[in-house]
């Protein structure tokens, strides 16, 4: 018996070591580093690169590897080359655990970003809080964010839950010719339910009311019972606030049941191709950042940039990605060389950064906001005169406050 | 009587394999059972050991009506067997596989046995003499560490009789074990049942093919044909009976 | 109304991908969990194809049904053929590295986007008020349609032709069919085709009513109840449960909670696990063979 | 289960062979290993030892796993469920009241205990499939349940769960980890070891392979395995509470159907059943994604194609479960000992692999039969058509089931094939068809020629369109078929058209039963007519050679008579050679020209039909004639003495 122990140990162990001898050494290849010289900045990130929300999820990391590979051949910041090093998480909390275990503490990256699933934040946070590494959240913003934020999570992201209620009530309101009767589309989730119940209450106060409210598995792919629900409760518009699949599935749902009625959904990545797609005029999208329907300059940036490096994603996908890189590459030049975990948190907890038009103003962190002083909101639809999609609604802006 | 069985029926989906079997066993006898293939005799054992419940009759163990328990029930009380196809263990070595036949008598919990503890320590070595005791009485001892799989078939049939002998049975039924075996294994065989009847006086209830085996060793013989029973008594009386004959041997030898 | 519309619609969904479960059960007493990958697969399959002939949905459906019926057969030919012999239970596990296997291969092919089939065999989906509070779309006509039309033929095949009666020997008792001097293999992967190809007809029409993304594979899986529930060496019992299983996960999304709407099947499995293992057109003989 | 064996043998060098030198040298080894495993926190870096723990955990689920599907034989599906009600038990016990490890741990493994028995209870009724599709559903049920909890308590990523605390002690940093997680998996490794070693073990072995010897013996079926999946359960739902803790947090998203498969899989490819098994297919499932994204990392793989990684992984991880399932069912640790095996083969001192091999070397027997000799001058090379020479077919490769066995049929003949049961002559009549079962029973030498083609090797059903047709023992018709289908499913492969009407007029002449039966389904049919149909679908084959298989089982002496006198006249009218099948020698003497006796797959005595019918000894031992010599009461009396 012990002998058997022993050497099941001694197998153990001997493979482990084994394991533990391969990766010491291994070198790491990530931007290549032609013009920017010397030892480069370690940016952690573990995204949900596949799995169900991999749309969502993955372009934000191809966006970040795309502006610092561009930034690095022009030099890179304060002298020095930035280096990504991504992990995939696949939406799945184990994963995401042991990838940000190991670019905390194995890699020591000075900054972990997450683009994944909000599941998912808990250990990550854990992990974080334990090394001191600041966590920027490229995803569905965490109530950590917000003031009064925690001192080491940062959230740059669009879409922040109860601002994006918020602002969506009050263009319901403002663009609805009628008593509106409103459904809440989404998928079970906590993040979803509490900004529903947040959503619910503006708008009784707002005079709105709301019909019925639909949380679907996130797994669901059939939104016909769903869509049934929404339809038979009587509803003419509709807010939906998830991932993008569980948004527009119900849309077609309906409008296969033949509903006909207003029907907003959060702008996530795919919003130009399938709005686009769609040519339906009542189906609004609001987003946290503009549209490329827009061609801005910096959509054109973007475009040039995405070009030259092949993203595997359209480049439709890229603005989410693009705000965060703008965060990473603002903090990384205030927090100086060599920028580690503490200076990057001091130069986090003070930071505006010009999104070039992406956003409706700066993006602005202070020692107890997280999230930003002002949470910017645009309005855009499909207009079939026109054939293209057109501005619903100009750029609103809402004070972000302390909540009680 | 240890073993009263009245009018035994069995049936398949229609077709009836036993059909009001009557048979007993008394004390130390060594009962055969023979019969042509498909005459019933297996079913009777399996009705017996519970794998086959039956459609009507009476199976008395001991004085106590076993007919319908289940098959780990009736070995409880004391009903050993072996089959006809081994039936053994095949991952596992002689010695194991005898001592699984000691399982009713290990009497300690899972959780000791997880943890090696007290009783069941003492009781997994303490079990381990009457095993090694059965198997020199086969004289089997010499193969306790072969996994039964590499044996000869011959001696697979002896392990299996080892296993439901360390069951301590008050009754042994046994299932053709000299079907494989050559005149050698069965002369062997032939010791090992004497030995059981004489040393251990357990009686049999023995279903064989082999008729000279039954004619030497069975203190009785009762001819199963169809389900049915036509004859019973000393074994050279059966044998020669000559509805026994005709069943066996068809009507143009028996001509002969 | 529209309740009753959404059970039949789904329970068209997921009968087909019964009668698939069913077809290899059937020839090869192997539970193929990766239908649902299968499925997804085939509907790729047919989103590569509408690429390359865009909008000619005549020529690419035909085209799709035929890969997936090969792919089936090239599937027992490679992989469950050499499990003969071995434990059940690892054949079935041979089908789930199976589809493991297909959802890498997916994304790394398709990557994860969201994919429209209808658009590219431009098909539109319109709706059809059938009532008043009951309306259906063109292709959830088709595919209650085809369910039925695939069930009556299959039902056809295997009662009238040579081939069809064949494989109801072969299922009952390969080796004698050896004996016979039939090669028993060919009827299993013709078995194997078939069912491939049904799972091709439900993933073409699945994913262009909603979408094509990796998640749709989870069908698959729900539609298993739905095999066993029937019976699964039978056919015939698969549209009654497919009924039945549609009818408790509508019902549980409209009534009593949406998130069961992935545990139904599964209640509704565990039901007729304690109720009628064998299924509703089983038989109790079929558990011992297992 | 070889772990036992090995561990046996280990002690038994141990009493006996007190050398040393050998001793003395494990005895350094194994104060190394402990010495590394001490050290081992502190020489790898922090994802190293975080990969460790992960696999020592791993482990712990892997065995209980093993319990299940390698012991037990029991399939379960809803492996994934019982980590997620450990890990649930400790985050709501820590979310509700704030529950101590002491607490959260026990009771976690109770609930584990709890749910395993009622998704045991199924296993009363289930089997195989069935009962591994009854533990899906518990998955989603689980999930569902987690998922409501959380969103009921606003949990949106998860529940958190602190450092657990033993009085002062707290145990955060993940060395201190590393040692209780070993702790534990060594604990569950002895108490696997140990209950495989003792009763109940040996009873799960022995109900998963033999269910009804098993039940023979006492074992209570239900009970044992309703104790496995509690057991398994138990530990299961440990090794998840234990998660919860290491992790830091619950989530429902955690315990997806993927993980049930990771750890099928770990069982798997460790090698189902062992115990090493499990722990090494633990650390290799855990380790390998990491090394495939160490790969991918060293192999300068442009950023942009770092989403695939996991794809790649995921493909991966499909592609090696389905390679050992195909290639290698004993997992890792049968192909560590077979490599192994074949390095010592490799050695100079090669004695080890001489004694390893099965005890079969002696060479051919030496078959000198004059009767033998006989037969094979009489219908020497002329018209064989069946040409069966010193065919071996050994049973898992060890166990002869026939043993140089040689045997002629002259076309026109019948012969005679003649044993007792388990004397060989199903295996010999299953070889010749080509239907020797692939696993366990093959031949390893002789040679089967008809009409002087090589049959052994082919597909049986390329034998039986080559003209030798077997007429089974049982399972001969299709039940479920009508009789009418069971004949028109048979390709008719007669050459001519006269041909094919010969053999249906021959059918509906001599089987006038069938054709009052053509709608009933053959399963209703008697035996006599079972046996009648079975001829028939024969003869439809056209076949040169029958090979009949126990005619007279089960059937009426009168039958038997009457059906044996139609293969006579069938042998007749349609040129047919027979090969019978009979444990009723004398019915099948009756119209045999020639016939052979087996006895334990060997040849015992062989001549024509009607010396053998007259021979003494042959009536003796096979017709129920008693005869005068010593009997077995007097051997066995005298071998005492």
């Amino acid at each position: 018996m012990r002998r058997f122990l022993l050497v099941g140990l001694v197998i153990l162990s001997l493979m482990l070591s084994a394991v533990g001898c391969q990766t010491t050494p291994a070198p790491q290849t990530g931007a290549p580093t032609k013009p920017a010289q010397g030892e480069p900045y370690r940016i952690g990130v573990t995204a949900a690169l596949t799995g169900p929300f991999a749309d969502t999820y993955a372009p934000v990391y191809e966006a970040i590897n795309v502006y610092f590979q561009q930034l690095n051949e022009q030099g890179g910041i304060n002298g020095h080359p930035v280096q990504i090093l991504v992990e995939d998480d696949a939406a799945d909390a184990t994963k995401a655990t042991s990838n940000a275990t190991k670019l905390v503490q194995q890699e020591k990256v000075a900054l972990l970003t997450a683009a994944t699933l909000s599941a998912t934040y808990g250990s990550i946070m854990n992990i974080s809080r334990s090394a001191g590494t600041p966590v920027l959240i490229a995803s569905v913003c965490p109530t950590q964010a917000y003031p009064p934020a925690d001192p080491l999570v940062f959230c740059p992201a669009s879409f922040g839950a109860l601002y994006d209620g918020t602002a969506a009530i009050r263009f319901i309101k403002e663009t609805a010719k009628e008593p509106v009767k409103l459904a809440l589309v989404g998928i079970e989730s906590p993040i979803v339910r509490t900004n529903f119940d947040h959503v619910t209450k503006i708008a009784s106060e707002s005079g709105i009311q709301v019909v019925t409210r639909q949380l679907m598995p996130p797994t669901a792919t059939d939104f016909t019972p769903f869509a049934t629900q929404v339809q038979q409760a009587g509803a003419n518009w509709v807010f939906a606030w998830s991932p993008w699949s569980s948004q527009i599935g119900p849309f077609d749902a309906l409008q296969k049941l033949g509903w006909k009625g207003d029907y907003l959904l959060w702008a996530h990545q795919p919003a130009d191709e399938e709005l686009s797609r769609r040519k339906v005029d009542a189906l609004y999208a609001i987003a946290g950042n503009a549209l490329f329907a827009e061609e801005l300059p910096v959509h054109k940036q973007i475009r040039a940039a995405a070009q030259k490096y092949k993203t595997s994603y359209p480049v439709e996908y890229m603005a989410e990605g693009w705000v965060t890189a703008q965060v990473l590459e603002q903090t990384l030049r205030n927090a100086g060389w060599p920028g580690g975990a503490k200076a990057m948190q001091a130069a986090l907890a003070k930071l505006s950064v010009d999104t070039q038009g992406l956003r409706g103003g700066p993006l602005v962190f202070t020692a107890d906001n997280h999230f930003r002083t002002k949470a910017w909101y645009k309005f855009y639809r499909w207009n079939s005169q026109q054939n293209k999609i057109v501005t619903a609604r100009d750029w609103v802006g809402i004070d972000v406050v302390p909540s009680k | 009587m240890l073993l009263e069985i009245e009018r035994l029926t069995l049936h398949f989906g229609g077709l009836a394999a036993l059909n009001g079997v009557n048979l007993s066993v008394g004390e130390r006898e060594l009962l055969a059972l023979i019969g042509p293939n498909g005459a019933g005799k297996t079913c009777v054992l399996n009705c017996i050991s519970g794998l086959y419940r039956p459609g009507a009759g009476q199976i008395r163990f001991n004085g106590q009506d076993v007919t319908g328990l289940r098959p780990d029930q009736v070995a409880q009380l004391g009903v050993g067997r072996s089959f006809q196809h081994v039936e053994l263990f095949r991952q596992l070595n002689v010695l194991q596989n005898v001592l699984l036949g000691r399982h009713l008598h290990i009497r300690s919990s899972l959780i000791l046995d997880g943890i090696w503890w007290g009783p069941a320590r003492r009781e997994e070595l303490a079990h381990r003499r009457p095993v090694e005791q059965i198997l020199e009485l086969l004289q089997l001892d010499s193969l306790a560490d072969r996994p039964v799989s590499e044996l000869p078939y011959g001696v697979q049939k002896l392990v299996g009789i080892a296993r439901a002998l360390a069951m301590e049975p008050k009754l042994l039924l046994l299932d053709e074990p000299s079907a494989g075996m050559n005149r050698q294994d069965k002369e062997h065989l032939a010791r090992v049942l004497l030995r059981i009847k004489e040393l251990l006086h357990i009686p049999m209830l023995w279903v064989e093919h082999d008729m000279e085996l039954v004619a030497d060793l069975a203190d009785r013989v009762q001819v199963l044909h169809y389900g049915q029973e036509i004859v019973q008594g000393r074994p050279h009386e059966v044998l020669r009976h000559a509805e026994v004959v005709r069943v066996y041997l068809g009507h143009s030898s028996a001509q002969n | 109304m529209q309740f009753w519309i959404n059970v039949v619609v789904l329970a068209s969904t997921y009968a087909l991908l019964a009668a698939g479960y069913v077809l290899i059960y059937r020839a090869s007493r192997v539970l193929n969990l990766a239908h649902g990958e299968l499925m997804m697969l085939a509907a790729y399959l047919a989103f590569s194809i509408a690429t390359v002939l865009p909008k000619q949905s005549l020529a690419v459906i035909p085209l799709t049904l035929l890969l997936a019926a090969l792919i089936g057969v090239g599937i027992y030919y490679l992989f469950i053929r050499p499990m003969a012999g071995r434990p059940l239970f690892s054949a079935v596990l041979v089908t789930v590295a199976m589809g493991i296997v297909i959802q890498g291969l997916v994304v790394l092919v398709w990557t994860p986007r969201v994919q429209y089939l209808a658009v590219l065999l431009d098909i539109v989906n319109q709706s059809h008020q059938l009532a008043p509070g009951g309306a259906i779309s063109t292709l959830d006509i088709a595919s209650i349609v085809v369910a039925l039309a695939l069930f009556a033929a299959l039902a056809a095949f295997f009662r009238y032709t040579r081939i069809g009666l064949l494989m109801r020997a072969a299922a009952e008792n390969p080796l004698l069919l050896a004996q016979r001097g039939i090669d028993f293999h060919r009827l299993y992967a013709i078995a194997w085709g078939l069912a491939i190809g049904t799972a091709a007809v439900a993933g073409v029409l699945y994913t262009t009513t909603n979408r094509l993304e990796g998640t749709v594979a989870l069908i698959g899986l729900k539609a298993f109840p739905v095999a066993l529930v029937g019976g699964l060496g039978s056919l015939a019992g698969a549209l009654p449960a497919a009924l039945l299983v549609a009818l408790a996960e509508v019902t549980a999304i409209q009534y009593v909670d949406p998130l069961l709407s992935n545990v139904a099947p599964f209640v509704v499995l565990l039901a007729a696990l304690l109720l009628r293992p064998w299924g509703l057109f089983g038989t109790p003989e079929e558990l011992e063979r297992v | 289960m070889a772990m036992d064996r090995h561990k046996k043998i280990g002690q038994k060098a141990h009493a006996s062979s007190q050398a040393w030198p050998g001793l003395r040298r494990q005895g350094i080894l194994q104060w190394l290993a402990l010495a590394l495993l001490l050290a081992f926190p502190f020489i790898v870096n922090p994802f190293l030892l975080d990969l460790a723990n992960l696999i020592a955990l791993a482990s712990i689920g892997a065995l209980a796993l093993n319990i299940l599907i390698g012991w037990a034989g029991l399939i379960s599906l809803g492996h994934a469920a019982l980590l997620g009600a450990g890990a649930f038990t400790v985050g709501i016990m820590i979310e509700e009241f704030g529950a101590p490890i002491w607490i959260t741990v026990p009771a976690a493994a109770g609930m584990g205990a709890a749910i395993g028995f009622v998704v045991g209870l199924p296993s009363v009724r289930l089997k195989g499939l069935y009962l591994a599709v009854s533990t899906l559903a518990l998955h989603f049920i689980v999930v569902f349940l987690g998922g409501e909890y959380q969103t009921h308590h606003n949990l949106s990523t998860g529940i958190v769960i602190p450092d657990p605390a033993l009085g002062p002690f707290v145990l955060s940093d993940r060395r201190a980890w590393f040692y209780v997680l070993v702790l534990a998996a060594a604990a569950a490794t002895v108490f696997s070891v140990n209950l495989l070693r003792t009763r109940t073990g040996r009873a799960w072995l022995a109900l998963r392979d033999r269910d009804i010897a098993a039940s023979a013996i006492g074992v209570n079926l239900t009970a044992y395995k309703l104790a496995a999946f509690v057991v398994s359960a138990a530990m299961t739902s440990f090794a998840g509470a234990l998660t919860a803790y290491y992790q830091h947090f619950v989530a429902v998203e955690a315990f997806s159907f993927f993980l049930t498969i990771q750890y099928v899989a770990m069982v798997l490819v460790g090698g189902p059943g062992s115990i090493a098994g499990a722990i090494v297919g633990a650390a290799f499932v855990i380790a390998l994604p990491q090394g495939v994204n160490l790969a991918i990392s060293s192999l300068s793989v442009p950023p942009q194609l770092k989403i695939y990684t996991f794809a790649v992984n995921y493909a991966l991880f499909g592609l090696l479960m389905g390679g050992f399932l195909l290639f290698e069912p004993g997992g890792l640790v049968r192909l560590a000992v077979r490599l192994w095996g074949r390095l010592e083969a490799l050695l100079p001192t090669a004695t080890a692999v001489e004694l390893r091999r099965p005890g079969r070397a002696q060479g051919p027997l030496q078959l000198k039969d004059d009767a033998m000799a006989a037969f094979t001058t009489a219908s020497s090379t002329t018209d064989c058509l069946l040409d069966v020479a010193g065919l071996t077919v050994s049973y898992s490769g060890l166990a002869l089931a026939v043993d140089h066995l040689s045997i002629r049929v002259p076309a026109g003949s019948i012969v005679a094939l003649l044993g007792a049961n388990g004397a060989g002559k199903t295996t010999t009549l299953r070889a010749i068809s080509g239907f020797l079962p692939t696993e366990t029973a093959r031949i390893t030498s002789g040679t089967i020629r008809f009409d002087g083609q090589l049959l052994d090797g082919l597909a049986p059903d390329r034998i039986a369109r080559s003209g030798a047709v077997l007429v089974p023992e049982r399972d001969k018709i299709f039940a479920t078929l009508t009789v009418e289908q069971n004949l028109s499913i048979v390709p008719t492969s007669a050459p001519s058209g006269n041909r094919r009407a010969a053999l249906r007029e021959a059918i509906a002449t001599y089987f006038p039963i069938l054709q009052e039966r053509q709608r009933q389904l053959a399963g209703y049919l008697s035996g006599g007519e079972r046996q009648q149909l079975a001829m028939a679908s024969a003869l439809l084959r056209d076949p040169r050679l029958l090979l009949v298989d126990e005619l007279s089982l089960g059937l009426a002496p009168a039958l038997v008579q009457e059906l044996m006198r139609l293969l006579e006249v069938l042998r007749r009218e349609l040129a047919l050679t027979i090969l019978l099948v009979e444990q009723n020698a004398a019915a099948a003497l009756n119209i045999a020209d020639y016939a052979y006796i087996l006895s334990t797959g060997r040849l015992v005595k062989q001549g024509p039909a009607k010396e053998l019918l007259a021979d003494a000894a042959v009536q003796e031992l096979y017709l129920g004639v008693s005869a005068s010599r010593r009997s077995y009461r007097q051997t066995a009396v005298e071998q005492r003495q």
